[in-house]
């Protein structure tokens, strides 16, 4: 479903990687690894059609990447994407219509619940602690399930165990249904997966 | 064909390139300039109504015409760069925005000079004069915004939209005359008069006007090559030519 | 179309969430008209000569002072990025910044600048045309706005660099804004003044969106 | 002291690093005194009358488009935190912001306002006193800005509130810094004038600073 | 050194936590736990002097927090402190400068590349990877060993794992020298300390 072919990025006159190949078809994690500063953000924001890669393509259901793919894909980059002057839940709110996700207000406000963030639901987004802003960004995922690709980079960054394991269940729960994910992380993890790649970017 | 041209367009092959043509440009900017400036200032008759101040035309049209050519030419350069992206357009834009500044201010200038014996006043708010300082701004802002990013390959792309949208001013400049009532001289002026003095006053115009654009590219190259110099400094082949 | 009215209202709770963005505009504007009669005198004549300019001048620094935050909030938080990576086409995202910009900073400043216009003594042809002139004119201002905000999006200096790049191209609008009220001063058709802003619309509302869009993926990349 | 050159020179080196921001004022400043002419009329007469008008208000611009980002790009990326918790007095932190700012912004003005007058026809008496008041008044623009712009960090739609707060602060500046060079064109002597700005920058030297600090540490508490 | 009493935080009208006391002696490791949104943060803001407690106080040596105070103290907070116009390298000059760190060109440099950093000693900050920035603002560490007292919130963050090692050592042998460490961390982590306390936060 997704491919990437020759694939090479160059940042302020650097190679980062270059002729990076990759085939991902659903049920399949893969994880993107690498020392600090050695281009696996870049690689994702690739994937997900914002950085024009320096050679090379991506391809989707094997045509170049469109609006639809806005559809078919989710992105969690480092910027956790939640407005300060919005509260929790009118940022998710915000962000089901903006991808025209199908859910109620019964299910966001269990995806909030999932999170451990119905007391702060009300909050403006500004007061909320490192982690909790984390959660927020995450919370889309529990209304996901229906996108097939995932692109997560540093998911776990920020969350308390918890919420380490309950972003681990949301992931295997969509590999098992046959979903894609594609996610960068310093910390070890474990989610059960049908199949599994790993990319090893040197520093 | 793609390939060839992307070959052309990388700064390592235009470098030399550019070096060898440099002096020949300076050449003709000289040879035109100097007939031009005699014909111009010895040559062609006291006008009879302006006295000798109308002489300022033969300074203030090339740079007038300049002004806007270059504009353009520069808008097409980002442009390029904006679509194929090409490292050489966004340095070649940046080589030509300073001197299309510098003619933009020569024509406001002597246009102001020209306007105080002709007009009484040196300046108007009419909309000839106004969109060419619009240019002025516009050539300076997109230097400006050039230089407030601290990557190049940014500063292209954003200088190139910025470019390209200033474009609109230029036909504004050009039909203003046309478009509004204004104190500023229509097109062909010259053409109407007795055709011995429209003889030697438009070769000395055109004569002036080569000069110019010979002029340009010359300052264009020499200053493209050292921008070159600047971004690839790290490159193989820049380290490899300098020695070192 | 449900994207777009999704993303203005967005924009439009942030701002009414402050209970006040649209408050500021007007006292704002209230305060700049005051202070250009305290600068330059008040004679009632004088006055009555600069109502226009003085108005238009006032509605583009209300435009100006509120255009770096256009895109920088939702870059610095991320925000952005979604947008742009979101089905929703990013013209359509920019034309929703644009809209929302222009019903919170040019739409109130048109509506309350015939009170103004009273205040400097304008006549009441003049001040209907002081309206028009101003709702024709100021989304211009929005449309060429957004494009120079996304374009120093990530350049340091951005405000007086926004400045520097705009004014310029606010100086026609201003000029024919301006222009249409003096010439119905002084008793001359102004048709020809509007026609001139309604061009000026066209063009931007065909550029400016377009170059806005460009800058932001040129911002993104 | 040393602690106050140090961060001084942090602000202009970050603000030179782009090879422009005291340019980009110049130029700002440039065209807006142009605009201004625009929007009111060419009238050699009036130009005189509105030049030190226009100066000053251009002046007034350029120090508050710059002022959002006074302290906001360092209260975003946690260097305003660090700044706190130094050894430094947060006075001194303050201090050497305004100083910064005015260096950046009051002082190229004031240097190149007399350019501007010469071109709105100011005899050389009205020239040298257009400085003089400039170089009075600039600073109380820094001064009374930095106040400002502590109190607004945080808020949304900062640039107009802060326009809001600061406009009416900066009206008397106006008043006597441009009062003082009409004063001297119509004959009289601008010593009250200047005395009266004297007596503002002497306030606000004393109450700018201590409000930003307060501010600030209410702004990161 | 450092005693706090009767320590309680508010946020929003909300108690995060009250009543509560800790006291640090030089070779002491105090780690904070709790899940997001606990407090966490907070608290070593208190330590700090950035945030004033809704009750209790801190002492240093017995007095009330003043200037002299940030000379002896060192606070790295989630934002990294690293400004994007300026190099990896001028940021950590302005550091040195700002805390009035005795250290020379020479170990500035040993320092940033302890970090790994040395290739982008020149590069502006807005450039840099998210675990770059986090590391360029840790870089530090390594000429803090005279400071007193470390304040460490989520140091681990964004690392990886060659650099959660180097900020493990940097902190053990602080502690060894007589130091004091207060850190916060959702991840595991190994740090040798001479005596170790536990501040557990409830949601
Ligand atoms: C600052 C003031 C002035 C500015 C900005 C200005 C600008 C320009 C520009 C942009 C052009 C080239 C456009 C074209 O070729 O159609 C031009 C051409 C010309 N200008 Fe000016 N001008 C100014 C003052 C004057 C004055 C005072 C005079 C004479 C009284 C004058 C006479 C002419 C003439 C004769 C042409 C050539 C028109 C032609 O044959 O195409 N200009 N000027
Ligand atoms: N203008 C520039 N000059 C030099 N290097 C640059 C420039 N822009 C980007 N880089 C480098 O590009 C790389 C970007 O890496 P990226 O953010 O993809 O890393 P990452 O693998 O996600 O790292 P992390 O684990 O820290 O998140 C960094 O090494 C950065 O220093
Ligand atoms: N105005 C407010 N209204 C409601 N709650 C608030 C308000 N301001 C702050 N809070 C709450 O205060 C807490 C701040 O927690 P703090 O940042 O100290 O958490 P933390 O333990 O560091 O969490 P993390 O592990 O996520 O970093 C959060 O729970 C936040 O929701
Ligand atoms: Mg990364
Ligand atoms: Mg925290």
């Amino acid at each position: 479903m997704l491919e990437a072919t020759a694939l090479a990025c160059e940042r302020g006159g650097l190679r980062l990687f270059s002729d990076l190949d990759l085939a991902l078809e659903g049920g399949s994690l893969l994880r993107v690894r690498g020392p600090n500063g050695s281009g696996k953000t870049s690689l994702l924001r690739i994937l997900a059609g914002l950085t024009r890669p320096a050679a090379g393509s991506v391809r989707w259901r094997g045509r170049a990447l469109d609006e639809e793919y806005g559809r078919e894909m989710l992105f969690i980059g480092h910027a956790a994407a939640v407005s300060d002057d919005l509260t929790v839940l009118e940022n998710l709110e915000f962000t089901v219509d903006l991808f025209q996700m199908t859910t109620n207000q019964h299910r966001n406000r269990e995806a909030l619940e999932l999170f451990g963030l119905e007391r702060v639901a009300q909050v403006p987004a500004r007061y909320l602690s490192q982690g909790q802003r984390r959660r927020a960004a995450l919370a889309r995922l529990a209304l996901s399930r229906a996108v097939p690709l995932w692109l997560l980079d540093e998911p776990f960054a920020a969350l308390d165990s918890d919420a380490v394991e309950r972003v681990s269940e949301l992931a295997a729960a969509h590999l098992a249904a046959g979903g894609m994910l594609v996610l960068t992380s310093h910390q070890e993890f474990s989610i059960a997966a049908p199949a599994t790649q790993l990319i090893e970017l040197e520093g | 064909m793609a390939i060839d041209w992307f070959r052309f367009g990388s700064p390592q092959a235009f470098f030399p390139v550019a070096g060898k043509m440099v002096p020949w440009f300076a050449f003709l900017a000289v040879a035109f300039a100097l007939p031009g400036l005699y014909l111009g200032f010895f040559v062609a008759p006291t006008d009879a109504t302006q006295g000798e101040s109308y002489r300022i035309i033969f300074i203030h049209v090339p740079a007038a015409w300049m002004s806007m050519f270059l504009y353009l030419v520069m808008a097409g350069w980002a442009g390029l760069g904006l679509v194929l992206n090409t490292r050489l357009s966004g340095m070649m834009a940046s080589a030509i925005a300073p001197t299309g500044a510098m003619f933009t201010f020569v024509a406001l200038w002597s246009g102001a000079l020209w306007g105080k014996p002709t007009w009484g006043t040196w300046w108007v708010w009419d909309a000839r004069l106004t969109s060419e300082l619009i240019l002025l701004f516009l050539y300076l802002g997109f230097i400006a915004l050039k230089a407030a990013f601290a990557d190049p390959q940014r500063a292209d792309r954003a200088g190139a939209i910025l470019a390209l949208l200033g474009a609109v001013n230029v036909p504004i400049i050009y039909f203003s005359v046309q478009w509004w009532n204004t104190l500023h001289q229509g097109a062909s002026v010259s053409l109407t008069r007795a055709p011995s003095m429209a003889a030697t006053m438009l070769a000395a115009m055109l004569l002036m006007a080569l000069a110019a654009w010979m002029y340009s590219i010359a300052v264009a190259l020499a200053r493209v090559r050292s921008i070159i110099l600047e971004r690839e400094r790290d490159m193989a082949w820049v380290r490899m030519s300098a020695g070192t | 179309m449900a994207g777009f009215a999704l993303l203005v209202r967005r924009d439009l709770r942030l701002a009414l969430r402050r209970r006040g963005d649209i408050v500021n505009v007007l006292v704002f504007f209230v305060i700049v008209a005051s202070l250009f009669a305290l600068g330059v005198g008040p004679e009632p004549n004088q006055l009555r000569a600069m109502a226009a300019g003085v108005v238009w001048v006032a509605a583009l620094l209300a435009a100006m002072l509120s255009l770096p935050r256009l895109f920088a909030a939702d870059l610095a938080d991320g925000t952005l990025e979604q947008l742009l990576v979101s089905p929703q086409p990013v013209l359509v995202v920019v034309a929703a910044k644009i809209a929302a910009h222009w019903l919170l900073t040019g739409l109130p400043l048109a509506l309350v600048a015939p009170l103004i216009g009273l205040q400097y003594h304008l006549p009441a042809n003049a001040l209907g045309l002081l309206l028009v002139s101003l709702l024709i004119g100021t989304p211009v201002l929005s449309l060429l706005g957004a494009a120079g905000a996304a374009l120093v999006l990530g350049a340091r200096g951005a405000g007086v660099l926004l400045g520097l790049l705009l004014l310029p191209l606010y100086v026609p609008v201003l000029v024919f804004g301006a222009g249409a009220v003096t010439a119905a001063l002084a008793g001359i058709d102004p048709g020809a003044h509007l026609s001139l802003l309604g061009a000026f619309l066209a063009v931007s509302s065909l550029v400016g969106p377009w170059a806005a869009c460009a800058a932001l993926r040129v911002a993104l990349d």
